[in-house]
């Protein structure tokens, strides 16, 4: 936009500004905007319930009434749904408009119920406080209001209290428009009508909390928060969510010392204010008590607390020991976890006692060459004309880059052309959803980039391809060859990398990936397994849960000599280890973050670290004065400072204070390319089903089992299967069937769905109950299943 | 009393295909719901839900905004008797006292036998007639206290059941568009022209 | 009594053109046999033998104006559709349920095929490639005999594929409702088409002419504004013209209902008839029962605002009916005699729109239902002198600003123009203020004499029903 | 002489008749003088708003006033309370509707006994005794838990080890109450009407100072 002066000469009159005045002062808009929207960029406020910025208006609250000037004299609108218009005269608060605005207050509040002592939005709340600044004092409704059941349960997460509900259809709407999960409505009409679910359906929408975060009463509040605080008594700190890797800009909230409650935090270029449910409340992990408060070392009769200078010496005596058998004999697995600065200093760490064998993936994503294609930033995939999914399940993997996409699709700025082993979150919304026999995607691309229709679609703009691991039952490379196809027909996409860990790339761009051609995790684990590693160091890594080949990594940690793990909770890969070394959970420090897209911005410490908790890189350095190596460095921002200027991909963000916000991004070059290669792969036995496997939102992660108010809504173990297949098969949908291959086997109950296509089946990773990982074998492209019936 | 039978899933399909979008048809699909069994089921809802392609929220939402809809057995009758100002000033409160006695119910209720169910209605669009009831959606025009007792009378004795079926079927008579007739439901997503007769000729 | 029916019952014929009930003597009117019989589909037959653009031409030029309650030019209306955007849709309005107001459901029911004429036409002449006819969910009988006369129509060929042999097709789809008084209102009516709550949308942007079903440009017409057109293209403009005045031609249908001697519905003659001449003419309504006084009558459906004797004079005419202080909306006269309980009557009224409130609107769906809780405490003896005032702040929350009423000479009152300003999307919400503001107005000695002097609400006024023994009710 | 200046109301309140503190020394100055038997040891009337340690009061069937929303804790200028806030049990609850006082703490070390507290209560559950005569040795006994603070069931406060009751002075629990209009009503503005207590009734309020 450009600032209009009249006086200037040469007067380039921006198209697209429109001059109005609002409370007789200019004001520049843009052409389409709502008056409300440009009289937020003024001093003068006007009320609001129902406007959201970042959802379609209805009008509905009237609370936003304001006078224009018309030919005919003063009209009354509402703000939230009239656009601008050149020399338009806005008044907010003349006495008719104050007058209808007090009204309409007065009217809202009448049947509100005045608990707002015991309602957690009380001292919060947008109802309490223009009941205040634009309300008329007092009331004059003497009747009763108007009752129902106090707060009802609408999921394991969202409470609803219907009497609060001052109808203003943000959370349908949102649930309709941004989610795209319409489980809640209004119901009835007029006087009675109230927001509910179907009868005995949950509000199971992975999105449910933002509904909570934008409802301008308390009518619905969250499980995990309740009465947990009080606005007054909150602390709080801007941090980005690292729950998974899209890297979502978030409020961390603290009372007396415990984190109470994560807000989203509205920026462009990410999350739009949104977050999914598992990153806005797996914070009461890091609340929980089952958290690691002090080292731990391995004696008689277990691990047993001791001192962190005895803890260090040990490691330190570990990792010397195996070091004098040559620096092959020593791996780190994991680091994603952390901030860039813990990985930085574990990376310098590892340089300087010669350890090449890292990696910070565990086998399940993709190789890092992918950051070396030409990059796309999340805005402009959501801008791109062509969108190419050739990725996991957006919905349940990376929630919110599920919602931009969705939004792009939905406002018809792009149109989704969808690979996809089976029905995804996003199919609905595709343009064309093309699906595969996992192993037959480069050939199902191939063929699909050769139609004539998909080509007129490409030639109409840009195209980025949303590139990630979609099936963990099939080498890696399936995925990459059919990049290879995409770029063969579209030379130049650009690609939007989205591996799932959540500082993965942060962990990538400073090293934590397997150094001069030393092998990845599985690598490391298959020569673990060999016996020729002496000392694993997992940075709050568990290959035991997390690596697909549960067989291979037994073996590993059964052949590896000692383990030294770094992790913020006991869990199956470290409860054998020689020495635990507590780390500082998210919260608990500071640095910074890159997301998928290469955006880095912060994670600030907002509560002490829990018992004797350090944060990575601290230990990192202590570690390393144990071993007799000076990192160099004394305090987080003397690290930050050697990171931005030894790494080149951080020298954007060195001094940069914007990372407190929006984030900079890392700067990278174009330098990998991905050719067509030729694969070749072995049929489908017919009475077999090829095997998807994938993750969902809710799985047995860390951060959700040790999560209360998650816990319960983790999926059981399941195999689905399409409905045709089962009932080929002859089986009972739900019931328990025997899955299969070559020697192994597991019982689980199977499942009918539709969005499995015939001749696959599709395990979710990682649920409770039944562990699928004896089926995975790491070795073999593909895995084929076969499903019988128990006897 | 459930999702809807085979023969009103051929009726409904051919509903839904009249309209540009499916959730169109919604309402004339809760009424076809609501004929089979006189209300409207939950598990009607959520099969109206996967014929139309949305939520069963979402056809909750709706079902509920309308007054002609219930999601509870009534009774085989409902005696909806109007209360608003033209039926009023001739006498429609009575009316109502008459019948509240006569059936033994308050307004609202269902009797006993399950035969009738007595409800307060809002203007019918038989003002001039007032006072004035519908029975199914019959109408019943002018209705004295004797005329009420009269229809009472016929209705339990089954004398009109030609004229007045059970609750929840509405008109008797449905609309249907031999395919060969039928344009089809004009979409936009399929149309960007101007329809063939506007080209500044005539028609015929 | 029991009272002998014609073939439409509550239609009183009379000696007067008849433009759009000129078959409802005929037992069987609603048949395509009787219809054919009496120049049925000759409008159609004579509008497809032109091109559509002159069609349209001429319903501008006759000016039919929308007979729902806005009265706004049918023939502007399709003007409005931008030029190039396809497809366009007919939305007919069969949603009568204005209170008094029943002209609608007797043309559905008794001439089915004339509605059906008029939106093929419609269709042609404004280019609109589908109709949906979306009829009241309550009128079983209109929606049997729409269906039968559809079915009859497609099976002959003048709807559907190639009407007439022409290149005309379009299909009409029979919708109804299920119970809505709101979804009257046309975007609420488009919503309920769609399939979802109907809830009226904003407009602007929501002008269904630019954005209306499916976010195509929609016309929504009412059915008896659809019902003059066959009769209009079989005789022509200079016909239609000639009756009526010229601002309002042609015809329309008003139903009187109330204390008259003889209520009924009347197709009268636009302009000229008077509000005496419809409830004292011996052709109409006969003077008021048992010959008592007038005491008031609404003049235009449920939501207008109150007349009283001082207003007889005035012609059912739009531009004279709003700067009186009211609007003709509908054409449903409601008569009170000198025994109305004014107050319990503007509380029937009152009930209803507060009952029919969408919910979308604050004002409407809270003022609504708060004003039917101080009317009801006041009729039912509970009220205090301060529930009065309160009456009229509760109004003003939902119509600021000075509100319309009439003149009164006795009681040195002058008239409030229509119409009023409101805080709410659509009409619903002023409706149910309306009532309670003509009888507070005119009548407001009868509400102080149901106030006792009490400064208190006895109990806590918690029940709508009355209570028996209220606390110094005495 | 300037200096002296600061001294006068300390000098007037010297003499016999002006005395308060030695009137319950514990028998000390009774044991003394023995002539001034009649005046040991009794405490003198106190004001009727006085201001002392606070309680937390019940409704009369038992239930706490309290329903943890932290209003005091907020309006607190010595940030001595802690309040959190639990989910009733529906089945048994602990107070009329959904949210209790779960914690309660009073730290005495920093209460400055404003009061602002009990104007801030919602519900009129923490009021304030006449009795300031406490003291403790140890920081933990003057942290006042939820337990210490609350009436028990016949409405009377607890008395603890170390505070210096006498026999009737249980009754001097009536709080005092806001000045404020609690319930919105503009006639009360400014009224000092007290709290109704369970044991005691309710005190008229006091008469509008203009």
């Amino acid at each position: 936009m450009t600032i209009v002066d009249p006086t200037a000469e040469n007067i380039v009159v921006d198209p697209n500004v429109v001059n109005i005045t609002i409370n007789d002062k200019p004001v520049l808009a843009r052409k389409g905007e709502l008056i409300i929207a440009a009289a937020d960029r003024t001093d003068d406020f006007i009320p609001r319930f129902c406007y959201h910025p970042r959802m379609s208006s209805v009008g509905m609250c009237r609370q936003c009434l304001v006078e224009v000037e018309t030919p005919r004299g003063p009209m009354m609108v509402v703000s939230c749904m009239t656009p601008v218009a050149e020399g338009q005269i806005v008044r907010t608060a003349t006495d008719t408009v104050k007058k209808a605005q007090e009204g309409v207050l007065e009217l809202l509040l009448a049947n509100h119920p005045l608990d707002c002592p015991v309602c957690d939005k009380g001292g919060e709340c947008p109802l309490q406080d223009q009941a205040f600044s634009h309300g008329p004092g007092e009331s004059r409704f003497v009747e009763e209001k108007r009752h129902y059941e106090k707060p009802i349960a609408i999921s394991e997460i969202v409470y609803l209290d219907r009497e609060r509900c001052i109808l203003c259809d943000r959370c349908t709407r949102f649930a309709d428009e941004v989610a795209g999960d319409p489980l809640i409505s209004f119901t009835s009409r007029g006087n009675d009508t109230q927001v509910l679910t179907f009868p005995d359906e949950p509000f199971s929408s992975y999105f449910s909390g933002n509904t909570v975060q934008i409802c301008p009463v308390g009518a619905l509040t969250a499980k995990p928060y309740r009465f947990k605080a009080r606005p007054w008594d909150i602390e709080q700190t801007e941090s980005t969510c690292t729950s998974c890797s899209v890297g979502c800009r978030i409020v961390v909230q603290s009372s007396r010392d415990e984190l109470v409650r994560f807000q989203g935090v509205d920026i462009d270029p990410v999350n739009w204010g949104w977050l999914c449910d598992r990153g806005r409340y797996n914070f009461e992990s890091v609340n929980s008590t089952e958290r690691l408060i002090a080292p731990l070392i391995k004696s008689d009769s277990g691990l047993a607390t001791t001192s962190w200078s005895i803890a260090l010496e040990s490691a330190a005596r570990i990792i010397r020991t195996a070091l004098a058998s040559g620096a092959d004999s020593v791996a780190i697995l994991g680091g994603a976890r952390g901030t860039n600065e813990d990985a930085f200093a574990w990376a310098s760490l590892a340089d300087q006692l010669g350890i090449t064998q890292r990696d910070s993936q565990l086998g399940d994503g993709l190789t890092p060459e992918i950051f070396n294609l030409e990059q796309a930033t999340i805005d402009q995939t959501c801008a791109a004309s062509t969108i190419i999914l050739l990725s996991p399940d957006l919905k349940e993997e990376l929630p919110v880059l599920y919602l931009r996409v969705r939004d792009a699709a939905q406002k018809r700025k792009s149109r989704i052309l969808e690979f996809t082993p089976r029905d995804s979150g996003l199919t609905p919304y595709a343009w064309r959803s093309v699906s595969f026999e996992p192993g037959r995607q480069a050939q199902v691309v191939r063929e699909t980039l050769e139609t004539q229709e998909i080509q007129e679609q490409i030639r109409r703009g840009e195209v980025v391809v949303v590139l990630g691991r979609a099936n963990l039952a099939e080498n890696e490379s399936f995925t990459l060859h059919a990049l290879g196809e995409i770029f063969h027909a579209i030379p130049n996409a650009k690609v939007l990398p989205v591996l799932r860990r959540g500082n993965v790339r942060g962990a990538v761009a400073v090293g934590l990936t397997p150094q001069k051609n030393s092998g990845d995790a599985i690598d490391i684990l298959t020569k673990a397994a060999a016996g020729k590693i002496e000392c694993l160091i997992l940075l709050g890594s568990d290959p035991l849960a997390d690596v697909a080949d549960s067989d291979l990594v037994a073996r590993a940690f059964n052949r590896t000599r000692s383990v030294i793990s770094i992790d913020t909770f006991i869990n199956s890969s470290n409860r054998n280890a020689d020495v635990v070394l507590p780390a500082a959970a998210f919260a608990e420090k500071t640095g910074t973050t890159t997301n998928l897209e290469g955006r880095i911005s912060n994670v600030t410490q907002q509560i002490t670290p829990r018992g004797t908790c350090r944060p990575d890189w601290m230990i990192a350095t202590e570690l390393g004065l144990s071993l007799g190596i000076d990192l160099g460095v004394s305090s987080l921002d003397e690290l930050h400072q050697k990171m931005t200027s030894n790494i080149p991909e951080f020298s954007s963000c060195a001094n940069n204070p914007i990372i407190n916000s929006d984030g900079v991004l890392m700067v990278s070059e174009a330098s990998a390319t991905i050719s067509r290669a030729s694969v070749v792969l072995v049929d489908r036995n017919s009475y077999s089903y090829r095997l998807i496997v994938s993750r969902t939102m809710y799985d047995n992660a860390q951060s959700t089992t040790t999560s209360p108010s998650l816990v319960g809504i983790i999926t059981k173990s399941a195999i689905y299967v399409n409905p045709l297949d089962l009932a080929r098969i002859g089986v009972v949908d739900g019931t328990n069937i025997r899955v299969g291959i070559a020697d192994k086997s597991i019982v689980l109950p199977v499942n009918a769905h539709s969005g499995v296509y015939r001749g696959t089946a599709w395990l979710p990773y990682n649920h409770t109950t039944v562990d699928v990982r004896p089926l995975l074998d790491i070795t073999s492209d593909v895995v084929d299943v076969r499903i019988e019936q128990l006897h | 009393m459930s999702r809807l039978t085979d023969k009103n899933l051929v009726i409904a399909k051919e509903i839904i295909a009249r309209y540009p979008r499916q959730k169109s048809a919604l309402i004339p699909l809760l009424h076809l719901a609501q004929e089979q069994s006189g209300y409207i089921s939950r598990e009607a809802m959520v099969h109206l839900g996967e014929l139309v392609g949305v939520t069963s929220a979402e056809v909750y939402g709706t079902a509920t905004f309308y007054e002609m809809f219930r999601f509870e057995p009534i009774g085989k009758y409902l005696v909806n008797i109007c209360g608003t100002m033209s039926c009023a000033l001739m006498g429609a409160h009575e009316l109502m006292h008459h019948a509240e006695k006569r059936l033994g119910v308050k307004a609202g209720g269902t009797t006993q036998d399950g035969m009738f169910t007595l409800a307060h209605a809002e203007c019918q669009a038989a003002c001039t007639e007032a006072p004035c009831l519908q029975v199914n959606y019959r109408y019943r025009l002018r209705v004295s206290t004797a005329d009420l007792d009269n229809l009472i009378d016929d209705l339990e004795a089954g004398k009109l059941s030609e004229e007045i079926p059970a609750h929840g079927v509405l008109a008797k008579v449905r609309q249907h568009i031999a395919p060969d007739r039928g344009v089809g439901a004009v979409s936009p997503e399929l149309v960007d022209q101007a329809p063939a007769w506007l080209n500044g000729k005539a028609a015929l | 009594m029991s009272t002998t029916y014609s073939h439409a019952p509550g239609f009183v014929a009379g000696d007067r053109p008849k433009i759009v009930t000129s078959r409802f003597e005929f037992a069987d009117s609603f048949t395509l046999e009787r219809y054919l019989a009496t120049n049925g589909y000759k409008g159609l037959r004579a509008a497809l033998s032109r091109p559509a653009n002159e069609i349209h031409d001429d319903v501008k030029s006759a000016t039919v104006l929308g007979r729902g309650g806005a009265g706004f030019p049918a023939g502007t209306k399709w003007g409005l559709t931008p030029q190039q955007v396809w497809p366009k849709y007919l939305v007919v309005n069969g949603d009568e349920s204005e209170p008094g107001t029943y002209k609608d459901r007797l043309l559905m029911e008794r001439d089915p095929h004339q509605l059906i004429e008029g939106c093929l036409i419609a269709c042609y002449a404004a280019g609109l490639s589908q109709c949906f006819l979306y009829i009241r969910g309550e009128m079983a009988l209109a929606q049997e005999r729409v269906a039968a006369a559809l079915n009859e129509a497609y099976a002959a060929g003048y709807v559907g594929k190639n009407i007439l042999g022409s290149n005309f097709s379009v299909d009409i789809i029979l919708h109804w409702g299920a119970g809505a008084y709101v979804v009257g209102e046309e975007t609420a009516l488009i919503e309920s088409l769609e399939g979802n709550r109907g809830m009226p949308r904003l407009k602007p942007p929501f002008f269904p002419a630019v954005n209306g079903l499916y976010g195509q440009p929609t016309i929504v017409n009412n059915v008896e504004t659809l019902a003059n057109l066959p009769w209009l293209l079989c005789n022509g403009v200079a016909a239609y013209t000639a009756v009526g005045t010229k601002t309002s031609p042609g015809t329309r249908m008003v139903a009187v209902s109330g204390h008259v001697k003889r209520p009924g519905v009347f197709e009268i003659i636009n302009g000229t008839t008077t509000f005496r001449d419809l409830i004292f003419g011996e052709e109409f309504c006969g003077g008021i029962r048992d010959d008592k006084q007038l005491k008031a009558f609404v003049p235009g459906g449920g939501s207008a605002p109150w007349f009283t004797a001082d207003q007889l004079d005035l012609p059912f005419e739009a531009s004279q009916v709003g700067p009186a202080g009211s609007m003709l909306g509908s054409g449903a006269v409601i008569v009170m005699d000198e025994t109305t309980d004014i107050p319990a009557a503007a509380l029937t009224l009152t009930h209803f729109y507060a009952h029919e409130s969408c919910g979308k609107c604050t004002p409407c769906r809270e003022g609504g239902t708060w004003l039917e809780r101080i009317l009801r405490r006041i009729v039912d003896g509970d009220g205090t002198d301060a529930d009065l005032q309160q009456l009229l702040e509760v109004g003003a929350m939902i119509c600021p600003g000075d509100f319309p009423h009439a003149a009164n000479a006795q009681l040195g009152l002058t008239a409030v123009p229509f119409p009023y300003k409101m805080t709410t999307i659509c009409f619903v919400g002023p409706s149910a203020f309306a009532p309670v503001h003509s009888a507070l107005t005119l009548f407001r000695s009868e509400f102080e004499s149901r106030v006792t002097k009490r400064v208190t609400i006895p109990v806590t006024a918690v029940s709508t029903a009355k209570t028996v023994t209220s606390v110094g009710a005495h | 002489m300037g200096y002296l200046g600061g001294f006068i109301v300390t000098l007037r309140q010297r003499g016999e008749k002006n005395r308060v503190t030695t009137q319950y020394s514990g028998g000390r100055v009774f044991r003394r003088n023995k002539k001034r038997a009649i005046k040991m040891d009794e405490k003198l009337d106190k004001p009727e708003r006085m201001h002392g340690r606070h309680v937390l009061n019940r409704y009369e069937d038992g239930m706490e006033k309290c329903i943890g929303c932290e209003l005091c804790a907020a309006v607190c200028p010595a940030k001595c309370i802690h309040v959190r806030g639990a989910d009733n049990n529906p089945t048994n609850p602990t107070s009329p509707g959904e949210r209790f006082g779960w914690i309660y703490e009073i730290n005495y070390l920093r209460c400055i006994h404003c009061d602002l507290c009990v104007e801030a209560c919602p519900t009129e559950a923490i009021t304030e005794t006449k009795m300031f005569e406490f003291s403790f040795t140890n920081r933990k006994d003057a942290i006042y838990t939820k337990d210490e603070l609350l009436v028990d069931n016949s409405g009377k406060p607890q008395q603890l080890a170390w505070e210096d009751w006498r026999e009737g002075e249980e009754q001097n629990t009536s709080g005092w109450m806001r000045a404020t209009a609690a319930s919105g009503d503009a006639n009360f503005v400014g009224v000092v009407s007290w709290s109704g207590e369970l044991g005691h009734g309710v005190r008229p309020a006091e008469e509008k100072s203009e």
